[in-house]
């Protein structure tokens, strides 16, 4: 191997009066690529409440509460600062109520304001049915 | 001269390799090393026994944030080996393709980790904006840049298109250019060279009696690959080389990764023009056969092993990770003995300990207790009013 | 009249407030050209093109608590940067840039002037050393030690790399100096070697890449600097600005033949020169790594010391023929 | 290269070898237990005549019965592990580093974990553990469990 | 007038320090990325410093350790004043998957008070941009 003095000097000098490869973010947004994996969100008229998005979350970041036995109606929690965006969720739920958007610039100053909320009433099942197909 | 003992570190952001070195130097030479972990320990194996082996892919994925697929890999090859399950062709060939685009990642980043130890920051932007066109290339086959999530118990969640096989096909064409110019530039740059070359010796009796592994193994004469010597997954069927150099100092280590580096863009080139068709994974049981299996897989820094234990539930009985960088703290140890103060960081990162961010920690102890502050801005001060600090957190042991 | 025109020249042009406003756009230059050297943007949203971003550090850092250790000198630790200061402004004033009469010396041109920037400039680097020293903080005091030994290396080959272009013209002054050179511009072709030693060495004594090793920050975290912050690390950081911005007038004045004419033009071709010198030193410190101590001060004993002899010896041999 | 079946065969027929059983579940994987007693004498044999030059890792079972530390060893050929039961009541193993200096750092992680004492082990301290860990507490030994502390978020209504 | 100086100066060159409390790396390259060519956060004037004593930011990264707990309370201390928190991942918000473990807090805001969340895990460059120049917003409204 022999050693060069100021081998790098060309690259640098051509890169000098090349255009930066710097994109200027935030003041325009980049392409994400199809199938990104962002924010987990639920569609409550498809949830059968079988909790095995609860089951399989690693991060425990979905809790579902029964607010009313009778009434069928459920609050799920997405607590989206524990979320670790693997969309195993997604694969868990067999009725496809779960999806991931492609938002990923969620920052915030409170740990409240990334708790997604939803109060819904389990589907009848033929409405569910319905649309499955 | 004096002696003093001088605290490097106590954080390394390694998940299970987080370090603090003390020193013992005399002037600018090393006398003493010692090694301290625990900063970072998370009691990830405790905490596997209380997961379903869903949730530890997962859990395995984030022991570490470069190697993420390795350790999954080698965990999911472990379970399935306990289920006896078959793992389509497919699958198995997309499993490997991600491996190397892993490796490519991981090599390129520890490139311009090591210049930036070593001062040489120009090499190191070059090399990271470059390492962007791996990334993305990760992240359109996976939909994240990092924890690619692509493994599951059974094959992989996600499969190819033509479009993204051309897109690879394109970024390595590109990469195998610019890793090519570094090889020259990392092996001729003056001031580079006489930063790496002949600084932590590793001889080859020393690298084999510590238990060295991957490119510290590797730049020391040993021509061990797990690839080659425990092929798993479709690895049998690739040509590659095992790269090895004779140098065994730091320089070795750099000539080896950029070689391996190469060999890793053939073998995605490879993976792509014989990927075969089919399903890309079967359906795996929740619950797992009574069993125990040691996995082997070689991660960027080296050999990464997973010993699974099953009782027949759905949650392991035992789980042991040996990753590697924790293989090689007895070998660095033995090479950062009378090297300089100026050395540590290079020889620290010439293991690739993701070191990227080692010295950020590096706390600058202040024994001292409460270094007092002059108040010189009252106001500002009570402008910026802060919540107080919980000191009282008790631990509830 | 002479003094308010001193007080100008102390405070205004080209004391403190042109220092500090050139050496901040200096550093603006440098951090930016850097950046594109290493195909970024560099500081961009902080007023146009990012130029105010060393401003908005300094006044920043002025605005920030202050910390001093408990176990430092206080005295000591909190003056170490105001001298540091003083001494580089002091070192800027006798840059030949306004009032230079070859006739009549004023109080800051006489015989011996280029002696005694070269030694302001030589202060900065011991109070770094013991700013170190006094930090009580491992890091710093290493930092300390290695700032000293770098001193040893670049020091003697900055001398006589500078005085050399001295010799030929036969004056201790830097306005005769580059007075003599606008003359015979052509003399200057026999300073190149001498020009190449007193860029590297003004390089390690600003301590930049490659010769960053006293604040090295992936070994010794800041150096000599770990432990300060605030006001004091804003003096510090406004001083080596000042600094290099001093350095390269310098070599700008006794390799380039000075600043001629009026004020305006004397300051045009002042940014002009020191822009190009600051250039060369951006270009070097995005070209090499970092190198080791020992290998520093090697480089400088085997490489930058015998060429500035050399260097001497040509500008005697030469100064034989036309003299 | 042999293949495991052969090595098997040798490693059985190998005078001086004090084996309680070997096996081979899969390719290129052995397991093999010894009684602790005879651990450090068949490391070094498997080292010295074999080529098991590698420690990869050790690691340790809480099998609630007794412990089980395994110590898997590799070389270039093959991937061997050697259990040793011992006693709960009374945890205690002969340190390999002897035989293998890499060895130290599993040993003392061990020995964190599982609180198991290691005889002649060149350095004792602790190795993973916080500096301000309770005295008998060992995370991997399933009688141990942890109840996470109660998480304030800041800001939450209490 | 020497108020929105201040101000200014303040938003116009957050220095910040990178402390890893015990992440899985991924996050601490991600942040490391923001610096490089592509996403380049010297544009705003953010500058990677290595001594607290400098830095008027600590972006933080992971779940806090047992180990490393004393010691983030301690930079947090030595960083002069006024200085802010970033949360950078799931593991410096909540603990991500190691919730539950023994030898992590979970959280840095249990330990510190933390100014801004980044969720993502890790988030991406331009994510940790967003949640940098969310906190610059915050200071601007102070
Ligand atoms: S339907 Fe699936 S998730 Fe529900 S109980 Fe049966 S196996 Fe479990
Ligand atoms: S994406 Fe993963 S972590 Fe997030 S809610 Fe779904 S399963 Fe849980
Ligand atoms: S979201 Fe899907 S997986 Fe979760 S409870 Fe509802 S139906 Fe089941
Ligand atoms: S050696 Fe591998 S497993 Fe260990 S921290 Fe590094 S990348 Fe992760
Ligand atoms: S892998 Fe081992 S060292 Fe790492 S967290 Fe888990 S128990 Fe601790
Ligand atoms: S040490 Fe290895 S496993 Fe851990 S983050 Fe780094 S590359 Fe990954
Ligand atoms: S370890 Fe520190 S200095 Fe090195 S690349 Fe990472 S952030 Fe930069
Ligand atoms: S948030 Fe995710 S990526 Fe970041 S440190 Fe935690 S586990 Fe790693």
């Amino acid at each position: 191997m022999k050693l060069k003095l100021g081998v790098f000097i060309p690259e640098l000098l051509r890169h000098l009066f090349k255009r930066p490869s710097t994109v200027s973010y935030p003041f325009e947004k980049l392409n994400l690529p199809k199938d990104f994996r962002g924010t987990p969100v639920l569609r409550p008229e498809l949830c059968i409440v079988c909790k095995s998005c609860v089951r399989d979350c690693p991060a425990f970041a979905i809790e579902i509460e029964t607010l009313s036995e009778e009434e069928k109606k459920y609050r799920m929690t997405i607590h989206n600062d524990r979320c670790i965006h693997c969309a195993q969720c997604v694969e868990s739920c067999p009725t496809g109520a779960l999806y991931m958007n492609d938002e990923y610039e969620i920052a915030t100053d409170s740990r409240r304001k990334l708790k997604i909320e939803y109060i819904y009433t389990r589907p009848k099942k033929a409405a569910q049915k319905h649309s499955e197909k | 001269m004096k002696r003093i003992t001088i605290p490097i570190g106590p954080q390394h952001p390694a998940l299970k390799e987080p370090i603090s070195l003390r020193m013992t130097i005399e002037g600018e030479v090393i006398k003493d090393a010692d090694v301290r972990l625990g900063y970072n320990h998370r009691g990830i194996e405790k905490l596997a026994e209380s997961k379903t082996y869903i949730q530890n892919i997962y859990l395995m994925e984030r022991i570490c944030g470069i190697c993420s697929h390795s350790h999954t890999t080698c965990y999911v090859q472990g379970v399935e080996a306990l289920c006896e399950l078959e793992v389509p062709r497919r699958g198995l060939f997309i499993r490997a393709l991600v491996c190397e685009l892993e490796r490519i990642h991981s090599h390129y980043l520890w490139l311009g980790v090591a210049a930036h130890e070593a001062g040489f920051d120009s090499l190191f932007m070059y090399t990271w904006r470059d390492r962007e066109v791996v990334m993305d290339l990760l992240e359109i086959i996976s939909g994240n840049r990092v924890h690619y999530a692509i493994n599951t118990i059974g094959g992989v969640r996600r499969d190819l298109n033509e479009i993204q096989k051309e897109k690879i096909l394109e970024g390595v064409e590109f990469l195998k250019k610019r890793m090519e110019y570094y090889t020259n530039l990392g092996t001729t740059e003056p001031s580079f060279v006489g930063r790496v070359s002949g600084v932590g010796i590793l001889p080859e009796e020393k690298a084999m009696a510590l238990c060295a592994v991957g490119p510290t193994l590797r730049a020391s004469r040993i021509a061990s690959d797990i690839r080659k010597d425990d092929p798993y997954g479709a690895y049998g069927e690739f040509p590659f080389e095992v790269c090895t150099a004779d140098t065994c100092d730091v320089l070795g280590r750099v000539v080896v990764r950029v070689k391996e580096t190469i060999e890793s863009l053939n073998i995605v080139e490879y993976i792509i023009r014989n990927l075969p068709e089919g399903e890309i994974k079967v359906k795996a049981p929740r619950r797992i056969k009574e069993g125990e299996v040691v996995s082997r897989y070689e991660a960027p820094r080296g050999e990464n092993i997973h010993y699974i234990k099953s009782n027949g539930t759905d949650k392991p009985e035992r789980l042991k990770v040996r990753a590697p960088t924790l293989a090689n703290y007895p070998a660095t140890i033995e090479m950062l003995k009378n090297g300089f103060v100026a050395d540590i960081p290079l020889i620290f990162a010439a293991i690739d300990p993701c070191i990227c961010c080692a010295e950020r920690f590096v706390e600058i102890i202040d024994e001292r207790k409460g270094s007092r502050g002059i108040m010189t801005m009252a106001e500002i001060k009570r402008k910026f009013k802060k919540p107080e600090i919980k000191k009282d957190f008790v631990w509830p042991l | 009249m002479a003094i308010i025109k001193e007080l100008v020249y102390l405070l205004v042009y080209p004391g403190m407030l042109f220092l500090f406003l050139y050496s901040t756009f200096c550093e603006w230059f440098d951090r930016k050209l850097y950046a594109r050297l290493q195909n970024r943007i560099g500081p961009a949203y902080t007023g146009r093109f990012g130029i105010l971003q060393p401003v908005a550090d300094f006044f920043k850092l002025l605005f920030k608590e202050d910390i001093v250790p408990e176990k430092a000198d206080r005295v000591i630790f909190s003056s170490l940067p105001v001298i540091g200061l003083a001494t580089v402004v002091s070192a800027g004033l006798y840059l030949p840039l306004w009032n230079f009469d070859l006739r009549a010396p004023g109080f800051n041109s006489f015989q011996g002037d280029i002696i005694v920037v070269l030694y302001l400039l030589s202060l900065p680097t011991l109070i770094l050393f013991l700013a170190g020293w006094h930090s009580t903080n491992f890091f710093s005091t290493l930092g300390g030690v290695r700032v000293l030994t770098m001193l040893f290396g670049y020091e003697v080959p900055l001398f006589l790399a500078v005085l050399s272009p001295a010799v030929v013209a036969d004056s201790w002054r830097l306005a005769e100096i580059a007075n003599f050179y606008q003359q015979f511009p052509f003399l200057l072709a026999f300073q190149i070697i001498g020009f190449f030693v007193a860029v590297v060495a003004l390089q390690a004594k600003l301590e930049r890449t490659p010769f960053d090793i006293p604040h090295a920050e992936t070994e010794i975290v800041g150096g000599t600097f770990t432990e300060y912050s605030g006001k004091k690390l804003a003096f510090f950081r406004l001083m080596t600005d000042i600094e290099m911005v001093v350095g390269s007038g310098l070599m700008a004045t006794v390799f380039m033949a000075g600043f001629s004419g009026s004020v305006l033009p004397s300051l045009l071709i002042f940014v002009l020169k020191t822009l190009i010198v600051i250039s060369i030193l951006s270009l070097i410190r995005a070209t090499f790594s970092r190198i080791r101590v020992d290998q520093m001060v090697v480089f400088s004993w085997k490489y930058l010391t015998p060429l500035a002899v050399l260097q001497l010896l040509i500008s005697i041999i030469v100064k034989g023929i036309i003299g | 290269m042999m293949d495991q079946t052969e090595l098997i065969e040798k490693i059985r027929a190998h005078p001086g070898q004090e084996l309680i059983e070997i096996s081979s579940p899969r390719e290129r994987r052995i397991f093999v237990s010894v009684k602790p007693e005879n651990l450090i004498k068949t490391i070094r044999l498997l080292k010295d005549d074999f080529g098991f030059y590698h420690v990869s890792t050790i690691s340790g079972v809480d099998k609630i019965s007794c412990f089980e530390i395994l110590y898997h060893l590799a070389s270039r050929s093959a991937s061997l592990t050697v259990r040793v039961e011992i006693d709960r009541n009374n945890p205690e193993v002969q340190s390999i580093c002897g035989v293998i200096p890499g060895a130290i750092l599993y040993e003392r992680e061990i020995q964190d974990m599982f609180g198991i004492k290691i005889i002649n082990i060149p350095d004792p301290r602790p190795l993973v553990l916080p500096d301000d860990w309770p005295e008998n507490n060992y995370p991997l030994r399933k009688d141990w469990s942890f109840q996470p502390p109660e998480e304030k978020i800041p800001g939450e209504k209490e | 007038m020497i108020e929105r100086l201040i101000k200014w100066s303040r938003i116009r060159s957050p220095w910040i320090l990178h402390l890893n409390t015990g992440a899985c790396n991924a996050c601490d390259i991600e942040i490391v990325d923001a610096l490089t060519p592509r996403f380049d956060v010297e544009r705003f004037g953010i500058l990677l410093k290595a001594s607290p004593r400098h830095a008027d930011v600590i972006v933080c990264t992971g779940p806090a350790t047992r180990q490393m707990k004393d010691r983030v309370i301690r930079l947090y201390q030595q960083t002069p004043d006024p200085k802010f928190v970033v949360a950078v991942g799931a593991c410096a918000m909540s603990g991500c998957v190691y919730r539950g473990a023994y030898n992590v807090i979970g959280g840095i805001d249990q330990v510190i008070p933390v100014d801004v969340y980044v969720p993502g895990c890790p988030p991406r460059p331009d994510a940790i941009i967003d949640g940098v120049v969310k906190l610059l917003k915050k200071l601007e409204n102070l």
